[in-house]
């Protein structure tokens, strides 16, 4: 189970970097935070993944889409 | 208020202090606003004092108070100590912020949102200062890191936000991998506090063998680079010089310092710290050398002077460093721990003055370049200075900087040249203070007055004058730096006493402070440095500072002098615990 | 073994994602990345101790380790905060700049000061 | 020029990591056994000492109050560094929630016709759903998972919600950036003063100062919570309220 979840982390992680949309890594990098507050619940840890679920997916979604909506979206460069 | 709640007030009243400007910022306006801000400055920057008074008898009888914060358990709960080098560091942090915030009312950044998060930033430095815990210092480091990015994104200048991002970014890396060295450490030991740890490492077979040295090097590196030694001080010289600056001067004279303390309260204890330090001396000797040779080449006035904190503290880390290598209870490493802190805090004073001096007669002339400001010194006259506080106070800044006998600056160099006398280091300290004579040559020609041919005088903006909270707080400075060069050899002794306690009396002190050979040698720098500042103004001398000045510094560049600085630390660790070799 | 190993590659990537990909966006991406891997690191080598989360109810015999549970709560809200002042910074980046690109962004200001 | 300089990118990046990976290999992949002295210890004595049924509710506002408390700091300095950094810049979507007056008129025209039936329906109802659940977990840190930090963020989402759903005439001041300004420079002072209440009763700076006296201890950690849970649930809320530049 932790594997898995380890290895679906990675292969979002990679696609957060690697898509050229900002709006689809800031969806994406809030799955990594969704992803790891269900490992934490796995691994006996409910206070932490609480904690990850409403402050990273939460709050830095938030930040991340208000920062995307103010500037631009596309991603030009490499 | 048992003594432990009295030695824990530099931490708590500047928090409160904020709280209260933070009030004063949400539910007052106008008057009422102001004095309950400034209710919060003077709990949160004055009161303090009284326990720093109050602690001195404590630890001059070279006691120590160490504390788990509200009495919890020990081997969870956060442990404080209180001793002389946390007495020394939080002087040094109050006093340069308290000068500073001076300036500020003056010229600098106003507002509660400011004054709460300068107090908080002065907590956080008292917080490092004192902490035993592993995992309180990164939260510290935190504080004060997140405080100073904000004060360095204030000054709204084009270049501040990229210097704040790269510092912000830089840092905040450093930080996670300061975690993963914190995590190396508890898994091996299972203690939060650096006794703790020291112990726990001990009990394991080689000290804890690969996995220990390179949790250190984790460690030691991230907060290095929070003190700027060579390989890691990309992110300062933008940071420092686009601050505000009443922010420039409690930086450079203040934040690179009280990690660097923090970090020998750690290798003071830790199995393999000595070695670390020994490194760390040796990066800080070139950092000296290397830093000078930069800020000569320098154009923009404060570019130059965040230079030279970067070479300045090479000095102190020189000193440092070779302190922790002998052991700071030993005789010889206690004076060249006291010479180092001396140092420190003699540059936090002049660095300070000098920031606050050049930027007051820069935003007075509107130019910031070492080459097209002239006749700054009429300007300030005509600016409504009779008294040429400003001035005098800069040429106090740059005599005491190049070492000059009754300044302070020659008082703690006499004293490190004496401790370090017969090393390495010690040439390349000495060639550091010809390129700081040469460059602070340089940089007084702003004020020196206009020749015919020269570019035409500075003229200040209408309207534009001198506020007296400026003059006072670089005064204030001023008669600091002349009082430390007087009180030289008194002072070093305090300041042994203190960091010794029973090895004091058998550690040397420089015999005599004015001797003919400390003056023989100052007169070696200061000719040295006018032929270096000859030497730098001809045609091929333009051309490589110009050289030296064009040499890319990426982004990418801060993080991979970070990797190799890591990688190199946990190297010499390696080897420096395999003496046979294989 | 392959847990850690996994752990490291994520943190790898994330620390790639800082130094390599030229949108600050994207660094700041790499950062919250790498600030998850240390979390999960903590929290799963943490967990091998025990088999019952750490709350104290009657008959509750070995339970995990809460030490790093509890600090790696302050570290998750420490990292948002600089994720969000990053962002912050960034916005007024692109307002002066025009771009995400750091090196484009370094050069306009270098432009601009001298 | 561009092959150039792109080589050299890639050869620092290639540096740098292999770099980064030759030191850390040591600790991810140590398979050293991990401590369990600090977890006996709490296993024993956590209940006693704190008085909390949740060993992580103990050691984060009992043991190590001040990491909080730091913590605590570190989102109020966040927040008020980002609010102050984007406002200074006078973007249109910025101009909402400027220093000075926050009335709801100010609203950038963008944001008003996109609102659907969805958003009004459900942010509508959810609003005191949430609120109500995040005063849960928020007061209850100390017996089931969750406390201070978890159920402020919930509240903060709950006075998103609110903000997001309400009608233009029945608006409640909780989602003024103003009132949200006050409540978080309010609760931090009382967060201090709780911190401080400890050394009046002679158990220290941040000690336990119901320790001694009748009540349980573990009234203390409730306070902190409460205290806590207020102050973050207004700061995060205010900076969202902020960066949505004032819905109608």
């Amino acid at each position: 189970m932790t594997t898995l979840i380890l290895v679906l982390l990675i292969i979002l992680a990679l696609y957060t970097l690697l898509s050229r949309d900002l709006l689809h890594g800031t969806i994406a990098l809030s799955a990594v935070s969704l992803l790891s507050a269900i490992l934490f619940y796995y691994l006996y840890a409910p206070d932490v993944a609480i904690t990850e679920a409403a402050v990273g997916a939460g709050v830095s979604t938030v930040v991340f889409v208000w920062a995307i909506r103010a500037t631009e979206r596309r991603d030009s460069g490499k | 208020m048992k003594p432990p709640d009295i030695m824990m007030a530099p931490v708590y009243l500047p928090i409160l202090g904020a709280a209260l400007a933070f009030c004063a910022k949400a539910f007052f306006q106008g008057r009422l606003g102001k004095g309950v801000e400034y209710a919060g400055v003077f709990v949160g920057l004055g009161l303090p004092w009284l326990a720093l008074a109050w602690g001195l008898p404590l630890v001059l009888s070279g006691e120590a108070l160490q504390i788990v914060m509200g009495n919890w358990f020990g081997g969870v709960g956060i442990l404080y100590r209180f001793d002389g080098l946390g007495w020394l560091v939080i002087l040094l942090g109050y006093s340069v912020a308290t000068a500073a915030y001076i300036y500020a009312l003056g010229a600098g950044p106003r507002g509660p949102g400011f004054s709460g998060i300068f107090l908080i930033q002065t907590a956080a430095l008292a917080a490092t200062a004192m902490t035993v815990d592993l995992f309180n210092l990164f939260v510290c480091l935190e504080v004060m890191g997140i405080a100073s990015y904000i004060l360095v994104a204030k000054s709204e200048k084009p270049g501040a936000f990229l210097a704040a991002f790269s510092y912000l970014m830089v840092s905040a890396t450093a930080m996670v991998f300061f975690l993963i060295g914190f995590f190396g450490l508890y898994r091996l030991t299972g203690a939060l506090s650096y006794q703790g740890i020291a112990e726990g490492l001990r009990s394991l077979p080689e000290n804890g063998g690969i996995i220990a040295l390179v949790s250190l090097s984790l460690v030691v590196a991230a907060v290095a680079i929070r003190v700027a030694v060579m390989p890691l001080y990309g992110w300062l010289p933008d940071a420092h010089a686009l601050a505000p600056h009443a922010i420039s001067a409690v930086l450079s004279g203040v934040l690179i310092k009280t990690p660097l303390f923090a970090l020998s309260r750690i290798l003071m204890v830790l199995p393999a710290g000595p070695e670390a330090g020994r490194l760390m001396g040796y990066a800080g000797a070139v950092t000296a050398l290397a830093g000078v040779t930069i800020a000569l080449a320098q154009k923009d006035t404060k570019r130059l002077l965040a230079y030279h904190s970067i070479s300045q503290i090479g000095y102190v880390v020189a000193a440092w460093g070779a302190a922790l290598a002998l052991g700071v209870h030993t005789p010889a490493g206690l004076a060249l721990m006291t010479a180092a802190f001396l140092h420190a805090l003699y540059h936090a004073l002049f660095k300070g003055l000098l920031f606050l001096t050049i930027g007051t007669t820069t935003d007075l002339a509107g130019e910031r370049d070492v080459y097209l400001l002239r006749g700054a010194a009429g300007m300030l006259r005509r600016a409504g200075e009779k008294v040429p506080v400003t001035l005098v106070s800069f040429i106090m800044g740059a005599l005491a900087i190049s070492a000059i006998p009754p300044l302070n600056g020659y008082a703690s160099k006499a004293a490190l040249s004496y401790a370090l006398k017969g090393t390495w280091q010690d040439g390349f300290l000495f060639l550091a203070g010809i390129g700081t004579t040469a460059s602070f040559i340089k940089l007084s020609r702003i004020y020196w007055p206009v020749r015919k041919r020269a570019p035409a005088p500075a003229e200040s903006a209408a309207g534009k004058t001198i506020h007296p909270a400026v003059q006072f707080s670089q005064g204030l400075l001023a008669l600091l730096c002349l009082a430390g060069g007087l009180a030289g050899p008194l002072l070093s002794r305090f300041v042994m006493t203190l960091l010794g306690g029973d090895a004091s009396p058998a550690a040397s002190l420089p015999p005599q402070l004015f001797s003919l050979q400390n003056l023989q040698k100052t007169g070696l720098v200061a000719a040295g440095g006018i032929i270096l500042f000859l030497l730098a103004s001809t045609k091929p001398g333009k051309g490589l500072m110009h050289l030296i000045r064009r040499r890319p510094r990426g982004f990418q560049g801060l993080f991979l002098s970070f990797t190799l600085g890591l990688a190199g630390l946990s190297l010499w660790l390696f080897f420096q615990s395999r003496p046979v070799g294989w | 073994m392959l847990d850690r190993l996994l752990l490291l590659l994520l943190f790898l990537i994330g620390f790639w994602g800082i130094i390599a990909r030229r949108n600050i966006i994207k660094k700041i991406f790499g950062l919250t990345i790498i600030n998850s891997a240390v979390v999960i690191l903590f929290i799963l080598e943490g967990s091998r101790i025990g088999n019952s989360t750490p709350i104290m109810s009657s008959g509750i015999a070995d339970v995990v380790d809460p030490v790093p549970q509890a600090l790696m709560l302050t570290a998750i809200v420490i990292g948002v905060c600089i994720t969000a002042l990053a962002l912050a910074m960034a916005f007024r980046l692109y307002r002066s700049a025009g771009t995400f690109d750091i090196d484009e962004i370094r050069r306009k200001i270098h432009d601009e000061a001298s | 020029m561009m092959k150039r300089q792109r080589v050299i990118s890639f050869l620092q990046t290639f540096l740098a990591l292999g770099a980064v990976l030759a030191v850390v290999i040591p600790v991810f992949l140590s398979d050293f056994p991990w401590p369990t002295s600090a977890r006996d210890y709490l296993e024993a004595h956590g209940v006693a000492d704190s008085g909390a049924r949740n060993l992580v509710s103990a050691i984060y506002l009992g043991y190590r109050a001040f990491d909080t408390l730091g913590e605590t700091i570190v989102l109020l300095v966040a927040v008020s560094g980002t609010i102050g950094i984007i406002a200074q810049s006078g973007v249109s979507l910025a101009r909402g929630f400027g220093e000075e007056a926050l009335d709801r008129k100010t609203a950038s025209p963008r944001l008003r016709h996109r609102r659907t039936e969805l958003i009004d329906v459900v942010t509508g109802k959810l609003g005191p759903i949430v609120l109500i659940f995040g005063l849960y977990v928020m007061l209850f840190g100390h017996l089931s998972p969750g406390g201070g930090f978890q159920g402020g963020v919930v509240i903060a989402s709950g006075i998103v919600f609110i903000a997001l759903g309400s009608k233009n005439e029945d608006s409640t001041r909780l989602q003024e950036a103003g009132m949200l300004a006050r409540i978080e420079a309010a609760g931090f002072l009382s967060l201090i003063l709780a911190a401080l209440s400890g050394m009046v009763t002679g158990s220290g700076f941040f000690g336990n100062p119901l320790a001694g006296m009748g009540a349980s201890p573990v009234s203390y950690i409730v306070i902190l919570n409460a205290v806590i849970g207020l102050k973050v649930g207004a700061g995060i809320g205010f900076m969202c309220v902020a960066m949505m530049g004032r819905v109608e």
